[in-house]
């Protein structure tokens, strides 16, 4: 059964409080706009510049100036402002950004998280995802709880990692975990997606962790 | 003081030599200095160190100069879109050295800004700082990150004035004016070019003393890498 | 997201306690959040770390603190146009710390952007440099400074939208913008106030992530410490 | 004779060449304005956040928000750009100022320069002035050649330092000296003022001094 792409989506959006300032990953945390309840005053922020990023433009609007981390063409809101790259990341560097919501390839049951290299593949950099879980209060992940079988959710990362403890959730298919940043390096089950049983979740986790409520 | 120039190939006289280090502006394809790179194409120049974030796509920006190896390094933070750069890369013909986008971003600042080095929390037990001094503040790691300062910087300005105060435009900001304070001599190609004053003085983001020369580029091509829109609104009305 | 409040008093309450540190803008009394310096006064919170490059003057500016006793210590770069500030330092009532002006900026700047620590040329071999560690980077001695976060930046504005968007105006930007990023909560006084979008997204200084209030104070008195002037030119065509 | 305070402004003015970026301090160096040749370019920064600064208003034309680093009211240029004290001083600190002319209470042999500081004496503080001399390209002292009677141009400064071996040319009222960043600490007299001996130079100066031409 487990959660499809756009539930994941839309319960990574219940992370989102009103007046927050979030910065979304490319995939599915690109999704997670769409499920940001109406009556919820939320400014995302992207990367190259831009506080208060609007929707994608209607068809003959899209202005080459005007784009998102992914190289989307988007649009502008009566609160957009742009700034320069080193504004923007002393902006998340410095904490100001209250949540970002991407994905991985793999995260610790200490809050490590690997998303940018495969060894022995080509590599196409970082980007600014280092930066992101360096800086940003909280970090919250999306993705499959298996890729091909094998577990995303280790003891350790076999992958270069991206930041060291430094996850706060992930939200996978199967249901969604809490880590914890500090102290013993174990996270929790909080939920379950609808119609996954504990067991099947035991089966496909390597890592180790509680469930809450037990 | 008039800083402009006829057209880029001018603008970038006598500022060219082989091994040089250039920081190009722009992010992907948004607000890069295509006149600029098309200009360096065209003198030759070899063995180039270019720091900038990506390396343009195949055909376009950077990737042009990566068709010439007329690059030897780059300093980039994501190369993901052009397929010219991996295939000299895996051959070995071609150094990277990547570094995460904050951090490139305030090395390039701290270089403009007179500062070697500074501490930072990204990249804090990963590769990125592997050889680097690690040090404890409040409690938690910081990696020790240098300046970076280059011998030529090209930036594409929305609005340039003969002083060379310089007037970005949405997202094309981006790295331009950060990397426009970095370097030995800074030029700017502009869509508009004004007298002084024409500039409100209170809109400018880069003042004219980090812009020696300024060239107009009066309809550049501006490509867009990914074409994302939504479905048109019904004209009810209408 | 409405940020505004109806006056000063109600934009600071619940934000002052005794003992902390409050970051204020200006340069001399140009750009200076007075109505929220009257407001800091009447509340009566004691104990104050304040961070301003100057100390106001006798009865202007942050000097109305120190009529009061409400500052403990202040963090500045220059205090010389303040009778009141130099009894009570030589009565020991006051404590000083002096930085030189571009490394308190950059201290600032740094607490807010997430750099605990950088290295500058500023103050080798003085006393600035005492006990702190010097390290040589291109063969040039350089001191490490640390950053600076306050619990509480009041800045002034020349205009704010309801988004907490700022736009300052001439010399009066100075300190406020930086000080705007490197707080836990930042309250701006606008002399305009305007809807989201009416400020032009190229225009704007501080993005309202930096603010979470802002009061409106329409005319602000604004004083002159020198007024310098030059002869009025002759009405040759009246 | 000895030079006046406007000869003295008038010498530093020299130092100026055309398309020159330069911060002028307090005192004999804001002189230095005026005895900018015409035909020669030449753009004020003023470290409270502006450059192109313009001269003083009209009468009735003043305005609050428009200062310079002595908060003297000034006027705006068509060349004119506003920024933070942050930006400011990276300008001043990253070396992008080619001269700076200032004022001092002493100045060593070797460069060193005291300016902002009398022990036992209230300490107004530093300002910009450690900055300035620490970060721009060249700086030029201007100064009365002893203060009642005792010698400003020392073997070693005895006031707290502003900056160590960072002064490149003095000009006092009694001729111009040249100084060397690097290497031994020793500087050497290029001009003597109008109608002033050498005699007269080396009985007022503690400092070593060559002479050039001998």
């Amino acid at each position: 059964m487990a959660w499809t792409r756009e539930q994941m989506a839309a319960r990574a959006a219940c992370e989102i409080r009103d007046g927050f300032y979030v910065n979304l990953g490319i995939g599915i945390p690109t999704l997670v706009a769409n499920y940001i309840p109406e009556g919820v005053d939320v400014t995302l922020q992207s990367e190259n510049g831009m506080l208060g990023m609007g929707p994608f433009p209607c068809e003959g609007e899209e202005d080459a100036d005007l784009i998102n981390a992914g190289k989307q063409t988007i649009t502008e809101l009566p609160k957009t402002s742009y700034f320069s790259s080193a504004d923007s990341f002393a902006m998340i560097r410095g904490g100001h950004i209250d949540l970002s919501i991407l994905g991985a390839m793999q995260v610790s049951q200490g809050g490590d998280i690997a998303n940018w290299m495969i060894p022995g593949k080509m590599v196409k950099g970082m980007g600014g995802a280092m930066d992101l879980v360096a800086g940003v209060k909280r970090v919250v992940v999306v993705m499959e709880h298996a890729a091909r079988g094998e577990p995303k959710l280790l003891k350790s990362c076999t992958l270069p990692l991206t930041g060291q403890r430094v996850v706060d959730l992930v939200i996978t298919d199967l249901g969604v975990f809490r880590l914890a940043r500090e102290g013993a390096a174990r996270m929790t089950l909080t939920e379950l997606a609808d119609g996954v049983e504990l067991e099947e979740v035991r089966a496909r986790t390597e890592a180790s962790f509680d469930v809450q409520p037990a | 003081m008039n800083k402009s120039f006829p057209d880029a190939a001018a603008a970038l006289a006598g500022l060219l030599s082989d091994g040089m280090t250039i920081m190009a502006g722009g992010f992907g394809l948004c607000g890069i200095p295509m006149s600029l790179i098309e200009a360096i194409r065209a003198s030759g120049v070899r063995d180039l160190t270019v720091i900038s974030n990506n390396a343009g796509v195949d055909g376009h920006g950077l990737g042009i100069l990566l068709e010439t190896r007329q690059i030897r390094k780059m300093i980039s933070s994501y190369v993901g879109e052009n397929r010219l750069f991996a295939k000299q890369y895996l051959a070995g013909e071609l150094e990277l050295e990547f570094n995460p986008q904050g951090t490139l971003a305030e090395r390039i600042r701290a270089g403009g800004a007179g500062i070697p080095a500074f501490f930072t929390r990204t990249g804090v037990g990963t590769l990125v700082a592997e050889g680097k001094e690690v040090r404890s503040f409040g409690g938690l790691d910081h990696v020790m990150e240098t300046g970076l300062f280059a011998d030529l910087a090209i930036v594409h300005a929305h609005k340039a004035d003969s002083e060379g105060n310089l007037v970005f435009r949405k997202t094309a900001r981006n790295f331009n004016p950060v990397m426009a304070t970095a370097a030995r001599v800074t030029v700017a190609e502009a869509e508009h070019l004004v007298e002084a004053g024409e500039i409100d003085a209170d809109h400018v983001h880069t003042p004219g003393i980090y812009v020696q020369r300024i060239v107009h580029v009066p309809h550049p091509e501006k490509r867009i890498e990914q074409r994302t829109v939504r479905p048109a609104p019904r004209m009810e009305d209408a």
